[in-house]
């Protein structure tokens, strides 16, 4: 924009488009070439990612913007602006970094697994620089595809293939809060770019946000839909450490950022946000607290990390929450990086099993400290400053709103330091017996898995900066949020504080086992019962109502009718037999003649009637035969009484 | 050459087609059977365009049509692929799954 | 403005006769390659498809138990019939038969009559041979069609038009073959095909007792023969105009440049055919459908990047 | 009035070669029946101006007719002997439905007081098929091009007896596939 008249677009507009085009083609290409090239995928796919950085920071400085025709009155737009400029960096780092961390692990057909991770890094891109709707909708709509793909990558293994399914469908139904929010957008007629659907009109201002709501909170994992993110654990450690962390999660988080004019227009909106967040960081803190396996313990810290720029957004905080969106990526990288590092290294990701893990690879071990402690917000590393800035947004709207946000910190205190303190405890002797219990563990943790921890931990350690007072200004500057309020140095110091009381505490005393959180708040099991057995049961009703009664409720009705004519017919034999009979002593001839005709009269009338409601019933069955020909038969025919229909009926109606 | 006369002659084929389409046993029949219905929609659909709205569009309508016939014609050989393997029959009347 | 004006329809009556001549010339050539190969002379080879004529004009024709005659006797006349057919669209110089707009889809639908017609020759003798013959050429065919579709299609983009005096007038500045030469091989492999000759002659070949010509005899067996070597020259031509210029050269009028050219093809054709080995339909089947087809695309594809970026 | 003759010769080919498709005794001559019908509503529409589409439905339908040859004696496996055959079931129903939508279509088509004519056909009928497929019509063929596709793939999938797995082993990882006959990349 500003930086286009400075003369930079040309290669501004080509880095973008190099930007996703590049890896979506080279993506697409790995995915199809299939086992061939998986000796040459890793390099093929580090490059494209070093490119992608390149790129990143090119269109980062020069700021380009693109509009293509899409669909009429929706361009295809992409612009990168101040919050996108930050977050595209971040994300191509994440990506390479991940990306040479998983093909130093190795994985078994790399070429599928390096494309999809590339065409995924695409699609984060066009979601992060979309203008407007139909880019937003294509790109999200590729990234909830490959989650499932790469969280189904093992895809022999059924339990993490309906893990894909599950996390696939439950980030759709938010999802469709996105095309809902369309919809109204193009019925509000404010136009379908992201920065005009503050101004549509009330009513359709409303259902967009929802709509909104619903899709960041999805993405993001927010409650109610958190549980997916639990199941999304079973996949490969790098895919949790890209997808789970720093990219799909996040951009859910960037969603609400990038809307915030729109929410805070919609008060309604912004207050949901902001109490959603809180609530999911307070939850989930306790969820985290709770879990016994490590990437369980960091997927519910996730979830409640977002939370806070959830709040952030809804606060109108966007500097804090874009500052801790990008420290929190590093953060929690590093910390899935490790836990994969160990998992592919002991068999594992148990806590208990992991015990005294730190100590038997100190490097990893100190770079894994470093994570967890700027988790816990400990003072000189980035989440405590970060999410100090945007708890002070969370002060001035509602002192409420601060204290549970501070109670959600004390929590990521207590979780981190449980895991800070079992991986650097003393291993027992046995603990060679809790290995191996999920793949085989190779003992060994290869140069290359360890260069990416120490670059994540770098930024997890000093990406603070970002909401100090120098460069936060500049960042405020950026992000065009002068007036957002800033920490006072009590609260900096009194978090801090609290930050290491707890972690003493947790050192010190075992943690409570809240078991009532272990199991996600059991939000798996409650969307089981309350939506989707009720929907399966539905539909299995439906099946069988048109089976047993559309089918067979004409064979009852037949037989019924047969039955019924029986009962009849032999109450008259008796009855009226008799009373004939005494009749008959009369005068035996018309005792006789009345006789023959109640049998040939009333008796053979009633049966006549229950052999012709049994035609009947045959009839009405005999059009199901299953001959190609008679289906024909019986469609020419109801299309031919149907064109006569219309050629008498639409004269009769005018 | 009038509307009404086209439009005859492409009754008169769709019709044939009809018969046969009902009236064959063998899968491959019946298929001919259809594509002389197409047949005749392809001359109906020519008869409309040029006599009531000879537009450039019109045309396209055609192509679909063509297309189809080209999509029924696949699955049909498929089909009756799958069937003569599964089955060794190409009888329509052997196939009647579709009754259970 | 086109040079290429349609002539008096009179001149009909001589289409068929170029034709044959072009043709006889062409089973001229192939009689003195064949002569050359065996040690004969070279008089023996040139004089072979007149006798051939004149022994197959007199021979009675042979019957088969329960022929399908009907379709036989279509099918036997069909091959020269469909060449006939060809040489209405192709022109000769500045003269054509019959300029019309959709020339190349023409051509290329009457390739396809040709599947029919060979597979009715072998059909309708009822011979198991002969219907092997008739399968086999289909099985190439469906390997041939799209790749044709294909070449046909790579001028047509470049002229912008589907009438062929149009895509002759294109090559004024350019002949097609130097920036399409893939459609050009391709399109002269198909002809060779269509016309089942040479290496793509399976569907006659002499694992299978000749094939298609098992039964034949007669004037049938002329038939069929001519009709394959007027495919070939219809073939050349229709290169001619599509790939080399039609008309266009120095010093000598312009019918002369198509018909010297022409032969130049169709003796290429005939020559190379003889020295490569003949090419199994199930084999090349895999090749034309993995190889041929991308990159005929691709030839399509540059050229309409060309085009589109000229405007 | 000449060209009213004309196209009365050429519909009277196609209804005579229709009907010939169900009356003649072999196969292959019913296929080619239903080809000469096909070829003669093409000429048909060559009188209406439709050089491209009707050039194109002649190409069209005389492949396919020469294909469905091929599956007519594969299923069957008749030899040409013209073997009387009689392969139908339901005629006399069939023969009344068929008349009957004969006599309402027809009916519907003397009957009905057609509108007048709109427009006029463009000068080169092709190159408005061309800029209609290029422009307005665009996502007609961007709909069609994905469903043929899809047909393309759906008709191998059911009618190929071997899958990947015959081919390259359970694990994907044979060097060369197990092919009954190999094709000519010896792949």
């Amino acid at each position: 924009m500003s930086a286009s008249t400075l003369g930079f677009g040309p290669l501004g507009e080509v880095a973008l488009w190099l930007l996703i085009g590049l890896p979506s083609l080279v993506g697409v290409a790995l995915c199809l070439t299939g086992p061939r090239l998986n000796r040459m995928a890793a390099p093929v796919s580090l490059g494209t990612a070093a490119a992608m950085v390149a790129a990143a920071f090119v269109v980062a400085f020069t700021r380009p913007a693109i509009d293509v025709p899409f669909l009429a009155g929706a361009p295809f737009g992409l612009a990168v602006d101040g919050l996108s400029a930050l977050i595209v960096p971040m994300v191509t780092v994440v990506t390479l970094v991940v990306l040479v961390f998983a093909a130093a692990e190795g994985t078994q057909s790399s070429a599928r697994f390096h494309g999809l991770m590339l065409i995924f890094a695409a699609a984060v891109v066009v979601t992060a620089t979309a203008t407007t709707l139909p880019a937003l909708l294509f790109a999200w709509e590729i990234m909830g595809a490959m989650s499932y793909a790469l969280i189904g990558f093992r895809w022999r293994d059924d339990n993490r293939v309906s893990a894909g399914l599950t996390a696939f469908i439950t980030t759709r139904v938010g999802d469709l809060g996105l095309y809902i929010a369309a919809g109204a957008a193009l019925a509000g007629g404010a136009g379908l770019g992201l920065a005009q659907l503050a101004e549509a009109p009330s009513p359709w201002r409303d259902v967009i946000a929802a709509g909104i709501l619903m899709a960041a909170f999805g993405k993001a994992a927010q409650l109610p839909f958190s549980f997916w993110l639990s199941r999304a654990m079973e996949g490969p450690s790098p895919v949790s450490a890209l997808l789970h962390s720093a990219a799909m999660v996040a951009m859910g988080g960037y969603l609400l950022l990038r809307l915030a004019p729109l929410l805070a227009i919609t008060e309604w909106a912004a207050t949901t946000a902001a109490w959603v967040g809180a609530v999911t960081a307070l939850l989930l803190g306790a969820v985290a607290v709770a879990q016994r396996d490590l990437k369980q313990l960091l997927a519910a810290s996730t979830a409640a990390q977002l939370g806070f720029v959830m709040l952030a957004a809804g606060v109108g905080s966007v500097a804090g929450g874009t500052a801790h969106l990008m420290a929190h990526a590093a953060t929690k990288a590093l910390l899935f990086l490790a836990a994969g590092a160990w998992l592919s290294a002991l068999g594992t990701k148990q806590l208990p099993a992991l015990r005294g893990a730190a100590r038997r690879w100190p490097l990893v071990g100190v770079l894994f400290a470093v994570g967890v402690l700027s988790l816990a917000g400990i003072a000189p590393l980035s989440l405590w400053a970060t999410k100090e800035e945007l708890l002070a947004g969370a002060l001035e709207s509602s002192p409420a709103l601060y204290i549970v946000g501070l109670a959600a910190a004390a929590l990521s205190a207590a979780y981190a330091g449980k895991a800070l303190v079992i991986l650097w405890r003393k291993p027992l002797t046995t603990a060679q017996s809790g290995y191996d219990t999920e793949q085989r563990g190779t003992r060994h943790i290869a140069v290359w898995q360890r260069i990416p921890l120490v670059v994540l931990a770098a930024g997890a350690a000093l990406l603070g900066v970002l909401a100090l007072p120098p460069v936060g200004d500049w960042l405020r500057g950026l992000l065009g949020a002068e007036g957002d309020p800033r920490p006072g140095v009590l609260e900096l110091v009194g978090s801090a504080v609290l930050a290491l009381f707890v972690l003493g505490l947790v050192a010190w005393k075992r943690v409570p086992r809240l078991a009532w959180a272990a199991n996600w708040l059991g939000l798996e099991r409650a969307t089981r019962i309350v939506v989707v057995d009720p929907v399966s049961r539905l539909s299995q009703r439906l099946a069988r109502f048109d089976d047993v009664v559309l089918d067979r409720g004409i064979q009852i009705v037949a037989r019924m009718v047969l039955r019924g004519a029986r009962r009849v017919g032999r109450s008259d034999d008796e009855t009226l037999d008799a009373a004939v009979t005494a009749v008959a002593r009369g005068g035996a001839r018309a005792a006789s003649a009345l006789a023959r005709s109640d049998t040939g009269g009333v008796d053979a009338a009633v049966e006549s009637i229950a052999r012709a409601a049994r035609r009947l019933g045959m009839i009405a069955r005999r059009p199901q035969t299953g001959q190609l020909h008679e289906y024909y038969a019986q469609i020419t025919v109801v299309l031919a009484v149907a064109i006569v229909l219309l050629l008498v009926l639409v004269p009769v109606v005018r | 050459m009038t509307l009404q006369l086209v439009l005859v002659v492409a009754a008169g084929l769709f019709c044939v087609g009809l018969y046969g389409a009902l009236s064959q046993q063998v899968v491959v029949m019946v298929m001919m059977g259809l594509e002389l219905m197409l047949n005749g929609v392809i001359l109906a659909v020519t008869a409309f365009w040029w006599f009531l709205a000879p537009n450039a569009d019109g045309q396209v309508l055609l192509l679909v049509v063509i297309a189809a016939m080209t999509v029924e014609m696949t699955m049909g050989f498929a089909i009756a692929t799958l069937l003569h393997r599964s089955r060794g029959s190409d009888m329509t009347d052997t196939a009647t799954d579709l009754s259970q | 403005m086109t040079g290429i004006a349609a002539v008096n329809p009179i001149w009909v009556l001589l289409a068929p006769i170029a034709l044959g001549l072009v043709a006889l010339a062409g089973a001229a050539l192939n009689g003195i390659v064949v002569a050359h190969a065996q040690g004969r002379s070279v008089q023996s080879g040139m004089a072979s498809p007149i006798l051939e004529i004149a022994r197959l004009m007199r021979q009675r024709r042979r019957t088969t138990v329960a022929a399908d005659v009907l379709l036989w006797r279509i099918g036997c006349a069909g091959l020269v019939v469909v060449a006939l057919l060809k040489t209405a669209v192709i022109p000769v110089g500045a003269w054509v038969l019959a300029d019309i707009p959709v020339g190349v889809v023409w051509f290329n639908a009457l390739d396809v009559m040709v599947w029919a017609v060979v597979w009715l020759i072998g059909w309708g003798a009822n011979s198991a041979h002969s219907l092997a013959g008739g399968y086999r050429f289909l099985a190439q065919a469906v390997s041939y069609e799209l790749p044709l579709m294909f070449a046909l299609v790579t001028p047509v983009v470049a002229a912008h038009s589907l009438r062929v005096s149009d895509v002759v007038d294109a090559q004024r500045e350019l002949w097609f073959v130097v920036w399409m030469p893939v459609a050009f091989l391709v399109f002269c492999m198909s002809v060779v095909a269509f016309s089942s000759w040479g290496p793509f002659a399976t569907a006659a070949g002499a694992d299978i007792a000749g094939g298609i010509l098992t039964e034949v005899s007669g004037v049938d067996r002329l038939l069929i023969l001519a009709g394959r070597y007027a495919l070939l020259t219809t073939g050349a031509a229709f290169a001619v105009a599509l790939f080399l210029g039609g008309g266009a050269g120095p010093l000598l009028p312009d019918w002369l440049w198509t018909i010297l050219k022409t032969l130049l093809l169709l003796a290429t054709f005939i020559v190379v055919s003889h020295r490569i080995p003949i090419v199994r339909p199930d084999r090349l089947a895999e090749v034309a459908w993995v190889v041929g087809l991308p990159i005929v695309l691709l030839q399509t594809l540059f050229v309409s990047v060309v085009v589109a970026v000229k405007g | 009035m000449l060209s009213i003759i004309i196209f009365s010769a050429v519909a009277a080919i196609a209804l005579a070669s229709g009907v010939a498709v169900f009356r003649v005794d072999s196969m292959a001559r019913a296929t080619y029946a239903l080809a000469i019908s096909f070829v003669a509503v093409g000429v048909m529409l060559l009188m209406f101006d439709l050089d491209y589409i009707g050039v194109i439905t002649i190409l069209m339908m005389v492949m396919e007719m020469a294909i469905m040859a091929i599956y007519m004696i594969m299923f069957m496996g008749m030899n040409p002997a013209l073997m009387p055959m009689s392969m139908v079931h339901n005629k006399r129903w069939s023969a009344i439905l068929a008349v009957g939508a004969f006599l309402l279509l027809a009916g519907c088509a003397l009957l009905i007081p057609w509108p007048e004519r709109t427009g006029s056909p463009a000068v080169d009928l092709t190159v408005s098929l061309g800029e209609a497929i290029m422009g307005s019509k665009m996502l007609v063929m961007l709909t069609v091009s994905p469903i043929l596709f899809a047909t393309i793939v759906a008709a191998l999938v059911l009618a190929n007896p071997r899958g990947r797995y015959d081919r390259w082993g359970d694990a994907l990882r044979r060097s060369t596939p197990d092919d009954p006959q190999q094709g000519g990349l010896s792949r």
